[in-house]
């Protein structure tokens, strides 16, 4: 079964990008296809590779990055709720003008088609709020 | 058929009684994160009454202490279940 | 206003502050783009500043044509003649020259 | 296959986070692929009251962007007559025309729509 996944909280001042990314492994573990994992509101900080919390508790930016490294998912950041956090890749810190970019390079940025569109291909659309 | 799942504590967020209202005979709960305090709170049999089948994530139950109080009519699940319980049920209501 | 005093826009030619804008600095930005304001670029504009005045959102093209067919009829109500006016992305560059906010990329 | 429809759900009112804001957003891109519909739940009918006067709080001021909703082609609006009540509100202190459901028939358009999007 093809499976979509949206999160929308943030990392650690939500539970949503734990639960979010639980869930992911449990359906690539069941061999189902993961179509997209798409992030929007503040969902998008997840993608933030200046995040440092303690040796001894979960970077959740580097567990995605490893999730979607070993199960090939595609990781998805709705463009305007990026921008409105300061969620830039390198593209789009030219395009404004900023000095750095924030936004790790295995986060795709794109629009929020790709929310809808994830609801339509995918048989399952399951939300992390 | 719908898949509601709840991660609001019933404390303090309306989600378990909205969830009640809108739900129909059939229709799966799921208790996850902070929503797995309706383990502990009064109107849980409601759901139980309404012929839902009710269902709370146990990493969110163990994390929490609350191994202890699940009561016998929610059944405790996995990540993977809780996958499958995604397949059996077409729908997901996010409260 | 003579030319020397254009205001000041961003590296894609989009207005830093948009309350700088009036026709004289629509003609400016148009330049950019090599474009003469004519009668018929300056209908659409002001359709979309009446759109974004009412609404607080710039029309994406699909809307703004059926807003064109409505207002000027279906001869002008297809996207091919909003292409003509405004070549290229037509939605972002008119948003840039009639002083609407920067679209963001992917919409 | 049809083509899926979606259900927008709004159930936080506006100002207080962008939740509203960024679920608007989602039906607008929404109505480019899809029928969608939206429903106003507990404080997200708070989202069209009208006559919200954002200038002194400097906060964008996107309950007009609602009206825009028929050109997008997004007809079907709905809230829940019991939601309404008890915040005594009636339709008509709405900035657009809503179908005001009984609670029975909210349930039924969980059912109706394929997708349920919740902010």
């Amino acid at each position: 079964m093809k499976f979509a996944i949206a999160v929308f909280g943030a990392p650690y001042s939500s539970q949503a990008s734990l639960s979010a990314l639980h869930f992911a492994q449990a359906v690539t573990l069941a061999k189902h296809e993961l179509y997209r994992v798409f992030f929007y509101h503040d969902g998008v900080l997840n993608g933030n590779n200046l995040m440092v919390p303690p040796q001894d508790e979960l970077n959740l930016q580097n567990a995605w990055v490893e999730f979607a490294a070993t199960s090939k998912s595609e990781l998805v950041v709705c463009i305007a709720s990026a921008l409105r956090r300061g969620m830039l890749n390198a593209e789009e810190t030219r395009r404004y003008e900023k000095t750095a970019s924030s936004l790790d390079p295995a986060f795709i940025i794109s629009g929020l088609g790709q929310l809808i569109d994830a609801g339509l291909q995918a048989d399952r659309l399951v939300t992390f709020n | 058929m719908l898949l509601h799942t709840i991660n609001q504590s019933p404390f303090s967020n309306f989600s378990l009684k909205s969830c009640e209202k809108f739900s129909a005979v059939g229709d799966a709960v799921v208790f996850l994160e902070n929503g797995v305090y309706a383990l502990v709170h009064p109107n849980l049999h409601l759901l139980i009454q309404a012929d839902l089948n009710v269902f709370a994530l146990q990493a969110d139950i163990l994390a929490r202490g609350l191994q202890h109080s699940c009561p016998d009519t929610v059944k405790i699940i996995s990540y993977p279940q809780f996958v499958e319980l995604c397949v059996q049920y077409p729908k997901q209501k996010a409260w | 206003m003579n030319a020397a005093s254009v205001p000041e826009t961003d590296h894609e030619g989009f207005l830093r502050d948009r309350t700088d804008w009036n026709k004289t600095v629509a003609q400016q930005l148009a330049d950019l783009d090599d474009i003469q304001l004519t009668q018929a670029h300056w209908q659409i504009i002001d359709i979309v500043r009446d759109y974004y005045s009412s609404y607080h959102i710039s029309p994406v093209a699909r809307v703004l044509v059926t807003l064109i067919k409505r207002q000027l009829g279906p001869d002008k109500g297809r996207s091919i003649y909003l292409m003509s006016l405004f070549p290229g992305k037509p939605a972002k560059l008119l948003a840039r020259i009639a002083g609407l906010p920067k679209p963001s990329n992917c919409d | 296959m049809a083509m899926k429809k979606f259900l927008f759900v709004q159930t936080q009112p506006p100002h207080g986070s962008i939740n509203g804001q960024e679920g608007l957003d989602a039906v607008l891109m929404g109505s480019a692929f899809t029928e969608c519909a939206v429903l106003f739940l507990d404080d997200g009918i708070y989202q069209i009251l009208s006559d919200q006067q954002t200038g002194p709080l400097n906060s964008k001021d996107y309950s007009v962007t609602y009206l825009a909703l028929a050109d997008y082609g997004v007809n079907n609006i709905y809230c829940c007559q019991t939601h309404l009540n008890e915040r005594s509100l009636s339709t008509k202190d709405l900035i657009l025309p809503v179908q005001a459901l009984p609670e029975a028939s909210i349930r039924r358009l969980f059912d109706e729509y394929d997708v349920i999007l919740s902010f």
